[in-house]
């Protein structure tokens, strides 16, 4: 089995979760990997308390940022939005659970960069 | 080229056209004599053959010494959606300072330019220049240069043609293309980084401003105000390219060698070869011209659901170097429909064998991806 | 720095930023990490130190895209008699387009400026840029850049500092010295032609519009206009010098081998000792500052009786090479009263010996001229 | 002996022949060797029947251009301006009598190039 494109990855690409757009929404961000292209966008709801009720990705990219924005939805939803900025990139890394060399790093952080971006305005990359 | 660059670094190391001594003549007859063969490879004039850091450069260059007073207000840019971002972002930024109206001619669906299109669009008589690639880098696509300056002179235009993928692959003569500008990259040319070509009509070269100013481009400097040098330096302000010009007369001569009708023969039947093995693989769309004759030696293909950006990452595991972007073509890929694309460029260093690795490897990102 | 070239084209030769595959990132990591030992070796920062074609370049990127915004009717720019024709024809090509003042401060009779003519000149409140060699081409002088920067910031006007000969022959803390611009050139500082660097205030850089528009320099492009890309970038239009900046890093890594105060106290010596030795000469004139302590590695000398063509080409045949000319300096030769000077530098790989050797070949000249 | 800074060449460097102006003249050019910086003027009397009359060269440059110019201004006196213009680069270097290597052919050449100037008008380098 392919050590990158695992069979989950793949699924994730294939049929993403939470792939979409959310009308009205609290918090929105857009961004985009300089390196390839790749755009991504979220759109949030937000609870009174402060929980990420709903998210919603659109964009368009590789098969790397594309699983990661849909694994991480996954695990976003239902999160306190405060605490989305402390999500490190080595979170991210461990969740997709494969091997990224230097050259994807964007493309698996894109997915955290842009939700890091609406929930609390930061626009750099995660570390 | 590896060879004469170093060479030039170990025997020949000075500074051009400055000092009398011995190494310093030596230096410049090695870069005058690379610019002579330089400019007659490409069918040019030495003494309207500038050196440039890139074809980048080169276009700002026109852009910024023809343009800031050859464009006004009301006036129109015409390029085509084909073009290189070095090819569009010099025209946004002029038109913006000088209020003057980027236009764009459109991409058939088999990736050519539309002729009619183009009297359309010269008719009302603001065109003020045609800028235009010689050979599409995402395409492939051969336009037909000579015909569109023809045209665009007779409505009052000027011309700029980007030859910087044509003159690598093909025999290209910019004194019967005509055009008022032809621009080239020594990279692409089997040359090194760090150089670019401007062939300028000598009229206009002569008539216009300096761009850069410093050493090299000056006849005399005053304490107000200077006076320039002759063609081409006049356009070179500072050190020179001295190794990269070297190296890129070394690349030249060893196109020469092979012969570029020979150069063009053999890409155009790879790109043949790769265009009919292409149809083999499930799900693959190649751009741009279907015949062989129409283009060069890039094919740019989108594998349907396979992002580019895997698939090159798959190819590359498989040693076939292929390239996944927009190709500085953003405003193509947007007229494509598509985020980017996978190409692949073929030269005279490839083979039958490359192209059917190329195919091997497509259908091996075919199988990960469990299509 | 030559097997540096060599190595990068042999191995790594593929266009930095663009594509996924291995050769490509491995070229980038090249480039960018060249990019930040250079930045460090002169006190710079990684992403506000810009790579250009020379110092000629970078001191036109000021002049084209901070200048023309900056600098209005009624301003003045502020150089020096020894600037060197690159920091000298951009300002005059700026001042004549906006209507601005070229101001120069004036040289000593020992070749070093005055601070109290720069707080005169900058008193009206109207000099907008002062423009300043840090060490002289043809003198020597190392001037007071951080003093003068310190001043300049006082008086509300921004500063370029032209490292071309300072950054090769001691040790330079770009960021003490605080100037809004420094720039200098890869190829005096033993690296190849083609490249030149530009550190910048990162603020101003920020606000400046790009200077040449193309690839790599725009974070995305549409058909009316574009966005820029981050710094460094937003200023690199094109391919980039790859090659050149990897030779570049190289050169560095064997100067701060060296260690560039060992470099500085050697050249001093070396300096100090021809001054002694040229007083045994008849008829030499050494121009510039007297004190070692205040010079770098070159001496301007004229020979009475001798003009410094010929000087040179009797010093080459008997393998000395020093340059005979206006180095680039017509304002200062006009205000030092000479038409040209003959000029020799040291640097690392030169000795005693050398100067023993250009003693006695100015003695032959003398005999050749029989004087 | 040196081959190149001979006798002659080195007394007519030191004491030019025709050096200076004249005043009223009928021609007059200026021009300069790019390379180095040499400069060279020059003023022609001319008589009615052609012929020129007077000539004085001024400027600054190395031995080379200084000698040659003086060595012509000798040979150009009561020439007829008419055959200025057909008067080659070699003849000017058979003139000077020594080897002129390519590097120091244009300080060899300056002088004819710019009394060529002075009679027809033509700034090129003579060839
Ligand atoms: C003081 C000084 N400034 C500027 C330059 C120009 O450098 P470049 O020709 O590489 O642009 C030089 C070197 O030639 C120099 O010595
Ligand atoms: C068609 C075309 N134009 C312009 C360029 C720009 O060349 P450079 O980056 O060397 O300036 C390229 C190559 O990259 C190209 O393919």
């Amino acid at each position: 089995m392919d050590a990158l494109y695992r069979d989950y990855i793949l699924d994730h690409y294939k049929n993403p979760r939470n792939f979409g757009e959310l009308d009205p929404h609290d918090r929105e961000w857009l961004d985009h990997n300089p390196l390839c292209g790749d755009e991504l966008g979220v759109h949030l709801v937000v609870d009174e308390d402060g929980t990420i009720s709903d998210l919603r990705f659109h964009g368009q990219g590789c098969a790397i940022s594309q699983a990661s924005a849909s694994i991480a939805s996954e695990e976003l939803i239902g999160r306190k939005i405060d605490e989305i900025g402390e999500l490190s990139a080595d979170w991210l890394i461990d969740l997709l659970g494969i091997e990224i060399s230097p050259t994807r790093r964007k493309c698996a952080l894109l997915s955290l960069k842009v939700m890091r971006g609406a929930a609390t305005g930061d626009a750099s990359w995660p570390e | 080229m590896i060879e004469a660059v170093d060479s030039y670094y170990r025997h020949s190391n000075a500074n051009v056209h400055r000092g009398v001594y011995g190494l310093a003549q030596e230096a410049t007859d090695l870069f005058e004599g690379a610019r002579e063969r330089i400019a007659a490879f490409a069918g040019g004039e030495t003494d309207t053959t500038i050196f440039t850091r890139n074809a980048t450069e080169a276009i700002n260059l026109v852009a910024y010494a023809w343009g800031r007073s050859a464009v006004g207000p009301d006036d129109a840019v015409l390029i085509t959606h084909m073009e290189h971002h070095s090819n569009i972002v010099p025209w946004q930024i002029l038109c913006q300072e000088r209020g003057a109206r980027l236009r764009y001619l459109s991409v058939t669906e088999d990736g050519r330019l539309s002729l009619d299109e183009l009297d359309a669009a010269l008719s009302d008589g603001r065109v003020k220049l045609v800028a235009v690639a010689h050979v599409s880098n995402v395409l492939g696509t051969i336009n037909p240069v000579a015909e569109i300056v023809a045209r665009a002179r007779a409505a009052g235009a000027a011309t700029l043609v980007d030859g910087s993928q044509a003159v690598p692959q093909m025999p290209v003569d910019v004194g019967a293309i005509d055009a008022d500008f032809y621009v080239w990259t020594g990279h692409k040319a089997l040359g090194p980084t760090g150089i670019g070509v401007l062939h300028g009509r000598r009229a206009l070269l002569e008539s216009m401003p300096p761009f850069l100013g410093g050493g090299d481009m000056i006849a005399s400097v005053g304490f107000e105000s200077s006076t320039w040098n002759d063609l081409p330096w006049k356009f070179e302000a500072g050190t020179s390219p001295i190794a990269e010009a070297v190296g890129l007369g070394a690349a030249i001569d060893y196109l020469s060698a092979i012969g570029m009708d020979a150069v063009r023969a053999h890409e155009r039947e790879l790109t043949a070869y790769a265009l009919d093995r292409l149809e083999e693989v499930e799900g693959v769309r190649a751009f741009g011209p279907v015949d062989p004759d129409g283009r060069g030696g890039v094919v740019s293909l989108e594998l349907a659901g396979i992002h580019p950006h895997d698939l090159a990452e798959i190819c590359d595991r498989e040693h076939v170097c292929i390239r996944a972007g927009h190709h500085c073509a953003q405003p193509l890929m947007r007229e494509m429909g598509v985020p980017a694309t996978a190409r692949a460029s073929f030269h005279v260093y490839n083979t039958h064998d490359d192209v059917d690795r190329l195919i091997a490897a497509l259908q091996t990102a075919r199988e990960v991806f469990a299509l």
